[in-house]
């Protein structure tokens, strides 16, 4: 039985109250553009909920990672992971905002669907039950749908929006299509009870099975970007404004992540089948295709845009290999949380450039080193990071991946390859990310020194604590993740 | 000689009279009497005197009268009858006649006016025919540019939508064209026809006022069902069912109106915007869009959409009675019948009866049509009032009279009503 | 006689569906769109589920029909397009469709699902609500954040920026 | 001030978003006139009224009648207010012609003028409500305004277009026991009219609807030059019967209603309020009048003039201060009459007023300025 | 609440007249009465008597064909054209005397006024529909006829509302 | 109950192939929608009848949400192309070329 | 535009003041009234009030005359002073001025009423502005009459000619309508007036503007 106090439903009240209770304060108020009133609401209700995740750890209430459960939610320590570090990203968002949505209108609304989008983002970590699984997915989505399009006189934030939400729209059509072939399949909706049926499933069904679980990578996949489907991703990250963007590559992704292993490593696991190869191929064609494309670009929100398809396939090479290391699933966990930092710092420095100077072509970023000092400092480490130099955070999520990745080799032959392809393609990744530092330190001369805003400077200081920190010092994270890791045949034999 | 009609002459008046009645009666002949066997062939026939009555014995009746009784019995029950005559159509065509005439009457009454008067002697009783024999003898005009389907089909599906909805209404116990378990739900689904049918119909006309009209229909239709769901959860709660006729029949001790009046004034309120009563005749303002989304309709096709207006009228007030007012349920006025008139009584030589047309009836169902008919008038009358006494009101205004006080209203009604089931008041264990 | 009102309903759903993609009039592919969903309704009633087929009569004719009709009409420009989709294009989203449907029609035929049949009564609506105000409670609660925020993000939206702008007292 | 229209006042180009509709002529909201509307939504952007449907040139006929054949045309404008319609031209007749007016024709001139003035705001009142989807304020004073045309009927012998005011009096002398019944029905007529605000003016859905729409504020009112219930119901304590007395109004005790808001319910309130100080005047009236004398100094039929001379007379009409201005070149015809009517200055005030307000109170707003569309046309 | 009872008031104040007695005239069965004879000159003052301005009454032993009141008539209606008339009277040379186009008279009465000899008066006969042009043109003969009016209703005052009884 | 599950998933699976085709094929947005929308409704009918097969009340259920999401989705879908038109006046997505992709 | 705020308590001195004797020139305009036979209408008998006003009030339009032809001296002409009635006779090149001069210096603040009189004799159209006053309340029956003359022509198009004269509606908001109206009976173009547009005739008209002389009702 869930209890009141357990996270998920305390994230609900703090997180949906506030978020509900915002645009009804803004009709209230009847002021205009108080926007630092709204943001600081949000921030403030966000650090409550990270509060709150941070002492459900500490004081034990969390189960371990039991990603199975009689109930439609599970307070378990790997939906606590993606809980903070989604908020993490919700916060970065909240923050940056404070300086981007100045002169827009209606920020009530936006800090309040920032909100909204959170919690589904959270709750589909959570979820153990397909269709509570299904309603936070849309409550992660519907809002940014909005989001994405909240800059009305912008044609391409328009545009993005268009075909984010066909997209998007689409994949949850075929998540519902996936849902009902399960269902129909093993006559319930638990994620549990689904696992277990299709252990146990008649054999002549199978292909109805692998349907579903088809269905299922296809309809995550929208979201996470995995390369067949990720073609709205580029114009959608371009089109949006920078610090949606932000939540969208550093979160919604995410939780795409978070459903996958919660439905398609267990199905894979329970179906028996060796889906292993088509999700290396997968990740292997993700991570190329979205690091070739990078180099191409001359916009820097779409370079990182690819850049962020690319992680999505170093990730994937965790899941890939999960049922044969243990190691897998704790790369993929820590790549996450890292890109979380990596990506939302990068694209709320972004954000922080578009507000000031109004550029987003590399060519423009001559000399930004000296115009914005601390946060081309800021985008430079998490470039770094992200590209896996080594004395940052990015290093070790990269070492545990491709570590997996040979660990599996034992049982997995190829597997080894997959830590080939995913060396070589960060050493592709850093070219591009080099240029840009070139760009932005060695290029230009005599460019004036222009006022940052304080709330990016804040985002920055944070995640280049964050990244240099757990990159100096990586044990207390590694140590989190390692708990916060699902066993895979827990699951099954509960 | 007349001034008016110069050439008349009585000769040639007698022998179109004549020819009319040659042609009446030779359609009656080839038309009307196979009609009438057919329709007996669909009728389960009675067994009279141990023999199985044929439909073309059944035609016989005017030399044995004794077999029209169970001719007419086996016709009431088939879905024909059900449908067409008592608790669907005709029997909300009359009331829905009915109301016109309450209507012109009580408004001409409370504006110190006379009314119709001089139609049918009494009171102008007739006048509702003379305006419809007008209707339909007017010519229907189509704007050229109009999206012709649509336009023909907009007061069709009109009049179809609000026959659906009549379909619905429990009139007496067991009298109902449509017992359908989810009554309630069924009710939103149809209510939710209107608002497309009204657009279809705006837009299809290809006119500016008409567009207005629809589009403002569209709002008030579309915003007002919120209340008006929110408000009926209040007695789905406390009656745990859907059922409309389980609802009428959970109220034979009082109404749920004692428990739920802040419910009942929601749905009154939204009901006259569903209808587009006075004060919310928004989509026909006449003084600002002539007359909103009916303006291109002429001749009979305004005729449809007024009958369906006056029945979906009906079946709110109906609705409302069935939901609020307790429905059937009322003190029972008609005595029980005698034996003597249903079998007749032997006075020495002379047989008197049996009263013929009374077997037709039950006590019952007399006596719950007989409350039905009394609360749904009085209803109608409290829908009509406002249109005497109120101005019509702005559509901003509407709007956010529906979305503020109706909807908080609605919510204090379900909570009302929650705790009138958690207190034990009411529900199992409770007054009922 | 639920065999002739299941291939009716067939006819009525997928020729509609067909219809609303391919009518040059968006008004009348709106008008088929309705056909298709109250096709469904239709379905969803010979599957003894009333209270899904009279819901999904009511949302989906009673708001989305409305919304996608007001907005089809408010984007009256257009109410005609030019067909331009090229053949190719649509050459290959038959064949993707005949495959769709080929593939997927035969994986479900020569599954196990044939044999699943039923003579246990439907569930009950009562039964539904049990089950929502006892399992699928967080859900709902989702359920109605997502329509708040559905509502406002739509309403911000659809808000015209100069009525924004100078917005009025009353 | 500005020589340019104020900013959006202008008709605009109608593209996709802006609507133009015709109100009127032949539309139920419009009366005898055409409004150009342009909405946005639901609201007007810009209006452009549209008189001269009923424009029949009174003016132009009046130059080729002499004084007293003029007197049954020129009251055609407004039939309803035929007596005050007529009355600036009666006073400048006067003064050209050079006549004296016995003293108890003139208190039956403020008599007729009242009553008349009841009987025009009665008919305006009508129109209001059944504008505002009121059926039952159309009934009503359509039915009460029927008491008082009785009693105009009893006094001048025609129902609407009495042709009563004569230079030098009035036609003819009051019908016996006229004072008895024109009190008891004036009594009768004030009472129903009180009870007019429980259902109409006191209505809440009323107020909500009229309050605070199409605001003419104090200057703008000014500035506008417009004139009776519109001024004085944004606040300008200005009525031609107090300020510049005619006849024996400077004898009578005259109370001004003035409304501070300026709203389209202040604007219709006023009229209603004039109504009962009607009353209170007739009142009055019917008292100081004296018993007996001529009510009529004759003329010929065809009277001369005594000279060239300009004349310019006010008077208060059911809408606003009424000007005659007579141009005599001595001879027996007028060489110019020019009316200068409320309805007409009125009108400048209507798309002033329409700018940005929804399109649902266009009847409210529009009617509210106490317009009559053939007085303006004339 | 101000607003609740001021809808109570107002539905109060609508119900409370469907009880009220109503004046509605119903025309053809009951016709209004009206002041005196109809619109006259009282010859000793020289001022009008007050009454309806119906149809007018012709006296032939006053009328004198001076056309006074034909001119009274060009500026406003030109109704009145002056006829032969084959009788003639010792005080009208001319033999000429008006006839009325009721199609184009205004009733304004200003010929009344014009008549120097007080020939010309109106009578209180306002129903003068005719189906043709022509009948509605009055030849001195029938105007000298005086019309028989029924004409009875008068309104009453009370308590509950004013009637025509 | 004369028809048989698989029945209704064929009918299911044959909205789901015009789905398809309309997305791929048409460019204009309404028609997308329109296309998603069919795909979801083949879902829910897919739902339903599975739920009426295996006796649950879960799969009416599900369907309900699935109704009620879509109703949401549609809204926003809907007021993104009325800003879209706004600004296009046009609503065909191959018109909308201020992104490359 | 005009003085915003409410009515003065008022005025008193300025009749007083102005004591100089005015040249009064009312010589040769066309209608040309006797005041002092005008200015007595109300012969009222046995009333207090008639007695006192005619000495006091026509001193006081006087008054408002006499700060005019100050201000203006040859350029206007007085055309009567009569009770609570005053003529300025103005040419058209002064109008606007003139106008200007009456709403700011004498709290004039709107037009009654714009007539135009047609003078074929004269070949001149004169064009009529009822000024008064509501903020003023000493004004408050007072009528300033400023005319002025435009010269006619013979075969006139309205708007193309030289039947010309300046618009005050940039002085007086109210006269807008009124000199609408007047462009279209009697075919002056007022220069500046923005909206030099047909008002009450029909859409097609074509004839002469009605209210001139020489167009001549059809019979008459």
């Amino acid at each position: 039985m869930l209890e009141i106090t357990s996270t998920p439903l305390v994230l609900i009240a703090i997180l949906g109250t506030v978020g509900v209770a915002l645009p009804i304060i803004s009709i209230a108020r009847k002021e205009k553009g108080s926007n630092s009133f709204y943001a600081v609401i949000a921030f403030a209700a966000l650090i409550v909920s990270m509060g709150y995740v941070g002492y459900q750890f500490v004081s034990d209430h969390v189960v371990p990672s039991a990603l199975f459960s009689e109930d439609v939610l599970v307070d378990d320590a790997f939906g606590g992971f993606f809980a903070l570090a989604l908020l993490i990203v919700a916060v970065f968002t909240t923050v940056g905002s404070f300086n981007y949505m100045r002169r827009h209108n209606s920020p009530a609304v936006y800090y309040s669907l920032i909100l909204l989008s959170t919690i589904g983002m959270v709750l589909v970590a959570y979820s153990t039950d397909l269709v509570m699984l299904f309603v936070a997915w849309e409550l992660m989505s519907i809002p940014t749908y909005v989001l994405v399009g909240f800059m009305k006189r912008n044609p391409s934030s328009n545009e993005a929006a268009l075909k984010y939400f066909l997209f998007g729209a689409l994949s949850s059509a075929v998540i519902v299509y996936g849902i009902s072939l399960s269902y129909g399949l093993t006559g319930s909706t638990n994620i549990g009870e689904v696992i277990r049926g299709y252990a146990a499933l008649d054999p002549s069904l199978y292909p109805l099975a692998l349907l579903s679980v088809g269905m299922f990578i296809a309809g995550f996949g929208f979201k996470m970007g995995l390369v067949p489907f990720h073609q709205w991703l580029p114009d959608t990250y371009e089109g949006a404004p920078p610090t949606i963007t932000a939540l969208l590559a550093a979160a919604t992704k995410k939780a795409g992540f978070a459903a996958t292993i919660r439905i398609v490593v267990m199905g894979t696991v329970a179906l028996n089948v060796d889906w292993t190869l088509a999700l290396g191929i997968l990740a292997v064609m993700t991570m190329t295709v979205g690091n070739v494309a990078a180099i191409m670009q001359k916009n820097i929100s779409r370079m990182l845009a690819y850049s962020s398809i690319a992680h999505a396939g170093y990730i994937l090479i965790g899941l890939a290999v999960a049922p044969h290391s243990s190691l897998g699933l704790q790369g993929s966990l820590y790549q996450i949380l890292n890109h979380a930092v990596m990506k939302g710092a990068a694209f709320i420095a972004i954000a922080g450039i578009v507000t000031t100077l109004a550029v987003t072509h590399i060519d423009k970023l001559k000399g930004l080193g000296r115009r914005m000092p601390i946060t081309s400092l800021g985008i430079v480490i998490s470039l770094f990071a992200l590209a896996g130099v080594p004395p940052l955070a990015g290093f070790w999520s990269k070492v545990l991946l491709f570590g997996s990745a040979l660990d599996a080799s034992a049982t997995l032959g190829w597997a080894s390859w997959l830590a080939i392809a995913g060396v070589l393609n960060s050493a592709l990744s850093l070219a591009y990310y080099g240029w840009i530092t070139r760009k932005m330190y060695f290029e230009g001369e005599k460019e004036k020194r222009v006022k940052e805003p304080k709330s990016v400077i804040g985002v920055m200081v944070f995640s280049m604590i964050f990244l240099v920190g757990f990159g100096v010092y990586p044990e207390p994270i590694l140590q989190f993740v390692e708990f916060a890791t699902p066993v895979l045949s827990l699951g099954l034999m509960p | 000689m007349s001034v008016i009609a110069p050439k008349f002459k009585l000769s040639e008046f007698v022998k179109s009279l004549l020819d009319n009645i040659f042609w009446v009666l030779l359609l009656m002949t080839i038309v009307g009497i196979p009609a009438v066997q057919i329709a007996l062939f669909y009728i389960e026939m009675p067994v009279i005197h141990g023999e199985l009555l044929t439909p073309f014995l059944a035609l016989t009746w005017l030399a044995d009268p004794t077999r029209l009784l169970p001719v007419i019995h086996a016709l009431m029950a088939t879905d024909f009858f059900r449908i067409a005559a008592f608790p669907g159509f005709g029997f909300a065509a009359l009331l829905a006649a009915g109301t016109i005439f309450i209507e012109r009457k009580m408004l001409a009454k409370l504006q110190l006016r006379v009314g119709p008067f001089y139609c049918g002697k009494i009171e102008g009783i007739l006048q509702l025919m003379g305006d419809g024999l007008k209707l339909i003898s007017k010519e229907i005009i189509i704007p050229a540019k109009a999206d012709k389907p649509l336009f023909w089909a907009a007061p069709v599906l009109f009049v179809g939508a609000a026959a659906a909805f009549v379909a619905l209404i429990p009139v007496a116990p067991g009298w109902v064209v449509a017992d359908v378990d989810m009554g309630l739900l069924a009710v939103f689904a149809v209510i939710g026809f209107f608002p497309i049918i009204t657009i279809l119909s705006a837009w299809s006309a290809n006119s500016k006022f008409p567009f207005i009209g629809g589009i403002r229909a569209l709002f008030q239709m579309v915003s007002f069902e919120i209340p008006l769901i929110l408000s009926l959860l209040g007695v789905v709660i406390v009656t745990g069912t859907l059922n409309l006729s389980e609802i009428s029949a959970s109220q034979s001790f009082f109404p749920w109106i004692v428990f739920l009046p802040v419910g009942a004034i929601v749905f009154f309120i939204t009901m006259l915007a569903e209808l587009e009563r006075i004060p919310f005749d928004l989509p026909e303002a006449e003084s600002e869009i002539v007359a909103g989304w009916l303006t291109e309709f002429s001749g009979m096709m305004y005729g449809l959409v007024q009958l369906g207006t006056y029945l979906k009228l009906y079946a709110f007030a109906a609705l409302f009675v069935v939901l609020f007012l307790g429905g059937w349920n009322g003190p029972m006025v008609v005595p029980p019948f005698p034996e003597e008139l249903l079998v007749g009584v032997e006075m020495g030589p002379v047989k008197v009866g049996p009263f013929p047309g009374l077997p037709l009836f039950d006590q019952a169902m007399l006596n719950g049509t007989f409350w039905f008919v009394i609360k749904t008038v009085g209803v109608i009358f409290f829908i009509l009032l406002p249109r005497g006494v109120f101005p019509r009101i702005r559509i901003d205004m509407l709007l956010s009279l529906g979305w503020t006080k109706l909807i908080g209203l609605a919510f204090v009604n379900i909570f009302i009503a929650l705790g009138l089931l958690y207190a034990g008041v009411l529900g199992p264990g409770g007054l009922q | 006689m639920a065999d002739a009102v299941f291939l009716a309903l067939t006819v009525i759903t997928i020729g509609s569906a067909i219809a609303a993609l391919e009518l040059r009039s968006l008004i009348y592919g709106s008008i088929a769109l309705m056909g298709t969903l109250g096709g469904i309704a239709g379905f969803f009633f010979l599957l003894d589920s009333p209270f899904v087929a009279l819901f999904q009569l009511a949302v989906y004719v009673g708001s989305i029909a409305v919304l996608i009709l007001f907005t089809v009409m408010l984007v009256r420009r257009e109410l005609i397009f030019k067909n331009i989709e090229d053949r190719r294009r649509k050459f290959a989203g038959l064949a993707l469709m005949l495959v769709t449907m080929v593939a997927l029609g035969a994986v479900f035929l020569d599954s196990g699902i044939k044999t699943i049949t039923t003579d246990e009564p439907a569930a009950e609506f009562r039964d539904i609500g049990m089950s929502f105000v006892t399992y699928y409670w967080p859900a709902l609660i989702l359920m109605a954040l997502i329509l708040a925020g559905s509502v406002t993000g739509s309403l911000v939206l659809a808000k015209r920026e100069d009525v924004e702008n100078d917005q009025r007292t009353s | 001030m500005t020589a340019e229209l104020p900013p959006g006042l202008a008709l605009q180009k109608a593209d996709e978003r802006i609507m133009t509709l015709n109100v009127g002529p032949q539309h139920p909201g419009s009366g005898h006139m055409r409004i150009v509307v342009q909405i946005d939504g639901d609201y007007i952007v810009a209006c452009d009224p549209d008189p001269g449907y009923v424009h029949r040139g009174e003016e132009k006929m009046a130059e080729y009648r002499n004084y007293i054949t003029n007197i049954p045309h020129l009251e055609r404008p407004v039939i309803h207010d035929s007596c005050n319609i007529l009355y600036p031209y009666v006073l400048g007749a006067e003064e050209i012609l050079g006549i004296e007016v016995p003293e108890r024709a003139k208190y039956v001139r403020v008599i007729a003028s009242e009553l008349n003035r009841c009987i025009y705001t009665m008919y305006w009142l009508a129109i209001y409500g059944i504008f505002l989807g009121h059926s039952t304020m159309f009934m009503w004073p359509a039915g009460d305004r029927e008491l008082l045309i009785d009693l105009m009927e009893k006094m001048t012998g025609a129902r609407v277009t009495h042709a009563h005011f004569v230079p030098g009096g009035v036609r003819n002398d009051l019908p016996p026991n006229f004072e008895d019944t024109c009190l008891r029905q004036v009594n009768y007529f004030e009472r129903r009219i009180k009870e007019y605000a429980a259902v109409f003016y006191d209505n809440p859905v009323l107020i909500s609807r009229t309050r605070g729409t199409g605001v003419l504020s104090r200057q703008d009112a000014i500035r506008l030059g417009t004139t009776g219930s519109v001024l004085r119901a944004s606040g300008i304590d200005y009525d031609l019967r107090v300020k510049e007395p005619y006849d024996v109004y400077d004898e009578l005790d005259v109370h001004t209603n003035v409304m501070k808001e300026g709203d389209s319910y202040a604007r219709s309130r006023v009229p209603w309020l004039d109504m009962m100080e009607s009353c209170n005047i007739i009142r009055q009236a019917l008292q100081k009048i004296p018993k007996s004398g001529s009510v009529r100094t004759k003329l010929k039929p065809n009277p001369k003039t005594k000279g060239p001379a300009t004349v310019y007379k006010r008077v208060e009409s059911g809408r606003g201060s009424l000007g005659c201005y007579i141009v005599s070149d001595g001879k027996p015809e007028p060489y110019r009459v020019k009316m200068s009517v409320g309805s007409f200055r009125n009108l400048i005030a209507l798309p002033y007023l329409l700018k940005g307000e929804k399109l649902g109170n266009m009847p409210s707003v529009y009617w509210s300025l106490n317009y009559w569309p053939v007085e303006a046309d004339r | 609440m101000g607003t609740a009872t001021g809808i109570i008031k107002a539905l109060n104040s609508g119900i409370k007249h469907i009880a009220i007695k109503r004046f509605t005239l119903r025309y053809p069965e009951e016709k209004l009465k009206f002041v005196g004879d109809g619109y006259q000159f009282d010859p000793s003052t020289g001022v009008g008597i007050a009454g309806i301005k119906g149809r007018h009454m012709l006296f032939h032993d006053h009328c004198t064909g001076c056309q006074l009141c034909s001119i009274a008539c060009e500026g406003v209606a030109e109704a009145i054209a002056m006829v032969k008339v084959p009788d003639s009277q010792t005080q009208n040379k001319k033999s000429i005397m008006p006839q009325i186009d009721y199609g184009k008279c205004v009733f304004c009465g200003l010929c009344v006024d014009a008549c120097p000899f007080y020939a010309l008066y109106m009578t209180n006969d306002y129903e003068l529909s005719s189906f043709s042009k022509e009948g509605l043109i009055y030849t001195p003969a029938q105007l000298a006829v005086k019309p028989y009016v029924q004409q009875d209703s008068e309104i009453q005052i009370t308590d509950r509302g004013a009637t025509h009884g | 109950m004369t028809n048989e599950l698989v029945d209704f998933t064929l009918v299911s699976v044959a909205l789901l192939g015009i789905g398809i085709y309309g997305l791929a094929v048409k460019r204009n947005f309404i028609r997308m929608l329109f296309a998603v929308e069919i795909i979801i409704n083949a879902a829910n009918l897919n739902i339903v009848a599975f739920g009426r097969y295996l006796s649950h009340a879960a799969g009416e259920s599900l369907a309900l949400f699935s109704i009620a999401i879509a109703a949401a989705e549609v809204g926003v879908g809907l007021s993104l192309i009325i800003v879209a038109y706004r600004m296009y006046q046009n609503v065909d997505i191959a018109d909308f070329r201020s992104l490359k992709g | 535009m005009m003085s915003d705020d409410s009515e003065k308590p008022v005025a008193d001195p300025k009749p007083d003041t102005k004591s100089s004797p005015p040249p009064k020139p009312d010589t040769k305009s066309s209608p040309p009234p006797k005041p002092d036979t005008k200015s007595s209408p109300p012969p009222k008998p046995a009333s207090k009030k008639p007695e006192e006003k005619p000495i006091e009030l026509p001193a006081f339009e006087k008054g408002i005359s006499d700060k005019l032809v100050e201000k203006f001296g040859d350029k206007v002409e007085v055309g009567f002073v009569k009770k609570d009635r005053v003529r300025i006779n103005i040419s058209k090149e002064n109008i606007h001025k003139v106008a200007e001069f009456v709403r700011d210096a004498l709290n004039y603040d709107h037009v009654e009423s714009v007539t135009g009189v047609d003078f074929p004799t004269d070949k001149e159209i004169e064009v009529v502005y009822h000024v008064g006053s509501y903020t003023d309340s000493s004004l408050a029956r007072q009528i300033l009459v400023l005319a002025t003359r435009a010269p006619r022509e013979e075969n006139p198009i309205p708007g193309q000619d030289s039947t010309r004269l300046p618009s005050i509606r940039d002085v007086f908001y109210s006269a807008e309508f009124g000199e609408r109206e007047v462009f279209e009976m009697l075919g002056v173009y007022f220069e500046g007036h923005p909206d030099n547009r047909r008002l009450l005739l029909p859409e097609d008209w074509a004839d002469l503007p009605p209210l001139r002389k020489d167009f001549a009702i059809k019979g008459r």
